[in-house]
């Protein structure tokens, strides 16, 4: 349209294949290395605490987002959340049609801001906003300090 | 027009590796910047970030990603990116913030963890070239620069040793720097001339090499400084950037003109006409020694292929006529692309508010120059700085 | 700041830190491939490597021969006029010796590489490739240079059907 | 200073566009536009502004190849590597600093470029908490839809009013790639997604470019240019971690939009703007949005999307040229995209979907999945 000549074969075109891919390691950081050592040593789940703001946050954080303070308290987090809200992925990562939906949610704490956004334990027809649940960790000697120590949130009553 | 002050900065250590993650370096520098212009993050109208490739943190939108660490939450925020070139540049897009009208108080923090990236950064700067021109010979980074370096070399006639004696002066210049990865205190040009030869004519100590870290500096408006009766300022004087075409295997390799259109635009700003005359020191970008030299001809403090013999005969020593890379440069304070703002817009900020330290220059100054350098030999980003 | 600044901040982590998983971390490789469309330019130009020519474009208006081509003139910002051949010799404007591959790993037998401009195309129009067919004592800045192509049946439409730029041999033309 | 808007160029919006690189595809779009605004941009751009993201592109640093395309080889050029209603932004700042005459905004969407989409989007999730659980990263979209539906009692057929109204608007706009005479029936019998959002809930991608020329009021008076004045732009983000950003309402259109209204004096924005472009590439987002900028109550934009109240005959048209929904999602360039269908409404030109007597508009941008970024522009014809 814009240019002189054009070329009207559309097999003329060609494309050429590559990629943006490499290894990489990241590291938790300061208050994420806080957390994942008590997660995966101790088994539960630290929350980081702006005194400033009165406030604590999940997942932890270094410094308050809106006062900007250091935060170097952390407060354990309660044992039992609710579903805040919930969706099927009829999808997997790669965009491929699941045979089963997965389950995921955004689970929140009394008290805490934030929560975490993981895999929801139950079938489909039971997932609903408003469940009670808890993390459901993997074994001690599997737990390497990460989320993904976490399998996912189980319904505190089945 | 609104004048534009700097009024506090701040940087985290440069090392090859730190623990944080890219907002929490970002959270230390910004709170270190706030911190020493006296304003908490409430007092700031908006933030731009500075970051160079995604691919180094591994982390596709950066910029969202970092924004709480800048200081970004609930406020206008964003982040600019012109390659190697973004070290400056950043604080070029904060100041049109501030000289628009449109803020009082700026944000400008900047950032790069090149660790994330295994084995080594080199591994993700295969993606930076023209995927059908250049990725098929499997280029490395170091290539083009050695292929820039020999092409200036060749032209002048330019001689290794005096090259080297520009990593011999950033490393030693970088002692005085809390932050600094390559300070050598006794250094030596022939170290530099018996490293092991990269890839010809570059060799090991001729490279800054790659770092985490981050910078952060605080920009106000006049009004806001007098208002809030701030005291440490130096005025972003005048700005320019450039970039050059992307067809880089078309020009010829042994002038940055880039650079020398981005110096004009900003010294016509800054009213400077005679720009030897009129600075009294500099912070070009050096991530291999070769590159402050090329860049002092480019931002027109010396003449085509005169820079060498400028630096031969001392007159860029942190005590001659015209300092350069005061700081240490990222020849020997380190080189996390985006981040080296500390050295060069921070480190202008420090000299003209006295507060260099160990670095001061011995002598008055009233007017500095920084430049940031990046893309594929292609961009220049210019700022001059007064008291 | 020097001055009032008494801790900077920073945690230093070793190679050891990270790599033997001293602290906590993840590891990810992201999916992030690509199939760049090569366009009106590029897809001519990677058919005429094949054929064994190099193409360029002219611009009417500045009277430049672009080369590597594209549809338009950065400089005069129009489209580009007309395809033409240019010769597959050069001259070296600038070459590199290097003993890293591309992920910084040390090789033995450095890599003569750097930028021909190319004969037909307007001064200093060139590209990027590695030499060959000469040592690294042999090499210098205004050599000049010819396409030593691969056999036509190993030829792929990519910079890599020309194998090198080896010595031109003026005599011999 | 006023800033207006002086020169607009589009491509069409495609699926796929193998006859172009992404460089012919910009070259085309900024032909259009100088062409529209009269301006040569080797000697009288001022300042060119480029809107992209390195992983979209498959580009390590994809500023280097940007200038040769747009007419910024050797000037200022940068990358904002925003959406290009952020773009607009700094080169609306950039005039008001009283060192800049002309600029020009570019953003564009070479996504049939990326062989791996889902790869590429989930890579911005945060490396240590969302991105190692693999889940596909368009559950956030899900759970947002599930939050926003549950808290304002939106019923998931105003979703699908939204698809239907923005595929068939997308009839009248032959630019757009996903044009469609669709019902709500179809919608809500795609397939699930990410419940509550089926197939047709989500845009698809598409190849498209966009360029704005902007100019001072002295320089569009100098050229005699008729422009669409900037009245007032605004942008703002919300927490970038999932975890504790508000999940219910769109905090950063709130936020853009009251900075917007607040430099074009703007105080009853639900009447004094007479019709909005805004993101719509998850449905939700199109309700979400406009309760966000103040032009619906919270809670009732469902409700007047099922009642024809944002068709182009409704009280508040909305998405009139298609929405990402119809044209597809463009990436970065969706934003600078509402821009230029907001100026082309207000200038007369937006052809077969012109509607009629409209003199405010506005345009508001999403930075998409994951982020919490967006921007709003208030755009106004005359004097």
């Amino acid at each position: 349209m814009t240019f002189l000549d054009r070329t009207t074969d559309a097999r003329r075109f060609r494309q050429w294949e590559g990629n943006m891919e490499a290894d990489y390691i990241y590291t938790s950081g300061v208050a994420g290395e806080r957390f994942f050592v008590a997660l995966r040593d101790g088994g539960k789940m630290l929350a980081s605490r702006c005194v400033a703001c009165n406030l604590d946050y999940l997942p932890p954080r270094l410094f308050c987002e809106d006062c900007f303070a250091e935060l170097s308290e952390f407060v354990d987090v309660p044992p039992e959340g609710r579903v805040a809200a919930v969706t099927m992925a009829h999808l997997d990562r790669r965009g491929t049609p699941l045979s089963r939906p997965q389950v995921w949610a955004l689970v929140t704490f009394e008290g805490i801001r934030g929560g975490l956004v993981h895999r929801l334990l139950v079938p489909p027809a039971k997932a609903r906003v408003g469940l009670a649940v808890r993390a459901k960790l993997k074994a001690r000697g599997d737990r390497v300090g990460a989320v993904t120590d976490i399998e996912g949130f189980e319904p505190v009553r089945s | 027009m609104r004048k534009v002050g700097v009024i506090g900065a701040g940087m985290t250590l440069f090392r090859r590796r730190l623990q944080e993650t890219g907002k929490e370096m970002c959270f230390e520098a910004t709170k270190m910047a706030l911190d020493s212009a006296g304003l908490t993050r409430a007092d700031i109208d908006m933030v731009v970030n500075g970051t160079a490739p995604d691919a180094f943190d591994g982390v596709h939108m950066k910029g969202e990603y970092l924004l709480d660490g800048c200081g970004g939450y609930r406020k206008p925020y964003t982040r600019v990116f012109t390659g190697g070139g973004t070290g400056v540049f950043s604080s070029i897009a904060g100041w049109w913030h501030v000289a628009s009208g449109l803020a009082d108080a700026v944000l400008v923090v900047n950032e790069e963890k090149m660790s994330s990236c295994q084995p080594h950064p080199q591994s993700v700067f295969a993606h930076i070239w023209d995927p059908i021109l250049d990725r098929p010979l499997r280029p490395n980074l170091i290539w083009i620069f050695a292929m820039e370096m020999n092409r200036y070399m060749h032209v002048h006639g330019v001689k290794k040793e005096d090259i080297a004696r520009v990593a011999v002066k950033n490393k030693r210049n970088a002692v005085g720097h809390p932050c600094a990865q390559l300070a050598d205190p006794n250094i030596t040009v022939d170290d530099v001339l018996n490293s092991e030869v990269m890839a010809w004519p570059v060799q090991r100590l001729d490279i800054s090499p790659p770092s985490d870290g981050a910078s952060a500096i605080v920009l106000a408006s006049e009004d806001f400084i007098r208002r809030r009766k701030i005291k440490d300022r130096a005025w972003m004087s005048g700005v320019g950037w450039c970039i050059d075409s992307t067809m880089w295997t078309d020009r010829d390799l042994y002038f940055p003109e880039y650079v020398a259109r981005a110096a004009q635009t900003a010294y016509k700003r800054a009213k400077i006409s005679d720009p030897r005359r009129q600075i009294d020191f500099a912070e070009p970008y050096d991530p291999f020694d070769y590159k402050e030299l090329h860049h002092l001809e480019g931002l027109l403090l010396a003449r085509k292929g005169e820079a060498p013999i400028l630096t031969r005969e001392g007159v860029t020593e942190r005590d001659g006529d015209l300092p350069v890379c005061p700081s240490g440069g990222l020849m020997g304070v380190g080189n996390p692309i985006a981040a080296t703002m500390g050295q060069k817009i921070g480190e202008l900020f420090w000299q003209l508010t006295n507060q260099a330290g160990k670095r001061q220059i011995p002598h008055e100054v009233h007017t500095g120059v920084a430049q940031a350098w990046g893309d594929l030999m292609q961009y220049g980003s210019v700022v001059v700085m007064s008291s | 700041m020097s001055e009032r600044i008494k801790k900077w901040p920073g945690v230093e982590l070793s190679a050891a830190d990270l790599n033997e998983g001293k602290v906590t971390q993840t590891r990810f490789r992201p999916n992030a491939k690509y199939a760049w469309s090569a366009g009106e330019a590029m897809s001519r130009f990677l058919a005429e490597l094949q054929n064994g020519r190099l193409i360029a474009r002219t611009c009417h208006s500045c009277k430049r021969i672009l080369f590597p081509p594209r549809m338009f003139c950065e400089s005069c910002f129009r489209p580009t006029d007309e395809w033409t051949f240019i010769q597959d010799t050069g001259t070296i404007e600038t070459f590199s010796i290097s003993y890293l591959d591309t992920d910084a790993k040390r090789i033995p037998d450095p890599i003569l590489v750097g930028v021909v401009s190319i004969d037909g195309a307007s001064p200093k129009m060139g590209m990027m490739h590695y030499f060959g067919d000469m040592t690294k004592e042999q090499i210098r800045i205004g050599m000049r240079v010819k396409a030593v192509w691969r056999p036509w049946e190993e030829r792929r439409g990519s910079v890599l059907d020309i194998r090198h730029f080896g010595p031109l041999k003026e005599d011999a033309k | 200073m006023r800033v207006g808007i002086i020169g607009v160029g589009m491509t069409a919006f495609r699926p796929s566009t193998p006859e172009y690189s992404w460089k012919e595809l910009m070259f085309e779009a900024a032909s259009r536009a100088y062409a529209d605004a009269g301006v040569d941009p080797r000697t009288e751009v001022d300042s060119f502004v480029t809107c992209a993201e390195d992983y979209y592109e498959g580009f390590g640093i994809f500023d280097e190849f940007t200038p040769d395309q747009i007419g910024g080889a050797l000037r200022p050029v940068c990358t904002v590597t925003g959406d290009g209603l952020q773009g607009l932004a700094n080169a609306f700042m950039q005039i008001q600093t009283g060192l800049i005459d002309i600029a020009v905004v570019e953003a564009h969407s070479k996504a049939s470029d990326i062989l791996t989409l889902e790869g590429i989007i989930e890579h911005g999730l945060d490396p240590i908490w969302n991105k190692p659980l693999g889940g596909h990263p368009f559950l956030i979209a899900g759970l947002e839809a599930d939050a926003f539906l549950r808290k304002t009692r939106t019923s998931a057929k105003a979703l699908a009013a939204v698809v239907a109204k923005n595929r068939k608007n997308a009839l009248r706009n032959p630019l757009a790639a996903y044009a469609a005479n669709v019902d709500a029936a179809q919608v809500l019998s795609s397939p699930e997604r990410f419940t509550p959002l089926r197939a047709l809930d989500i845009a698809a991608p598409a190849d498209g470019g966009v360029v704005l020329v902007l100019a001072s009021e002295a320089a569009a008076k100098r050229r005699h240019a008729n422009p669409v004045w900037i009245r007032g732009i605004g942008w703002a983000s919300d927490s970038p971690t999932l975890e504790t950003r508000d999940w219910t309402q769109a905090a950063y259109a709130q936020l853009a939009a009251e900075m917007a209204y607040r430099l074009a004096k703007v105080r009853r924005p639900a009447t004094e703007i007479d019709f909005a472009e805004v993101d719509d590439r998850f449905s939700y987002k199109e309700l979400q949005h406009l309760e966000a900028v103040g032009l619906a109550k919270k809670g009732e934009a469902g409700r007047t999307v099922v009642k024809g109240g944002y068709d182009p005959g409704g009280a508040l048209p909305v998405n009139v040229a298609g929405g990402s929904l119809g044209c597809g999602n463009v990436f970065e360039a969706t934003g600078l995209h509402r821009a230029a269908e907001v100026a082309l409404q207000l200038r007369g030109d937006a052809g077969s979907h012109q509607i009629d007597g409209v003199r405010v508009g506005l345009a508001q941008s999403w930075r998409y999945i994951p982020s919490a970024t967006g921007a709003v522009a208030v755009l106004g014809a005359g004097q």
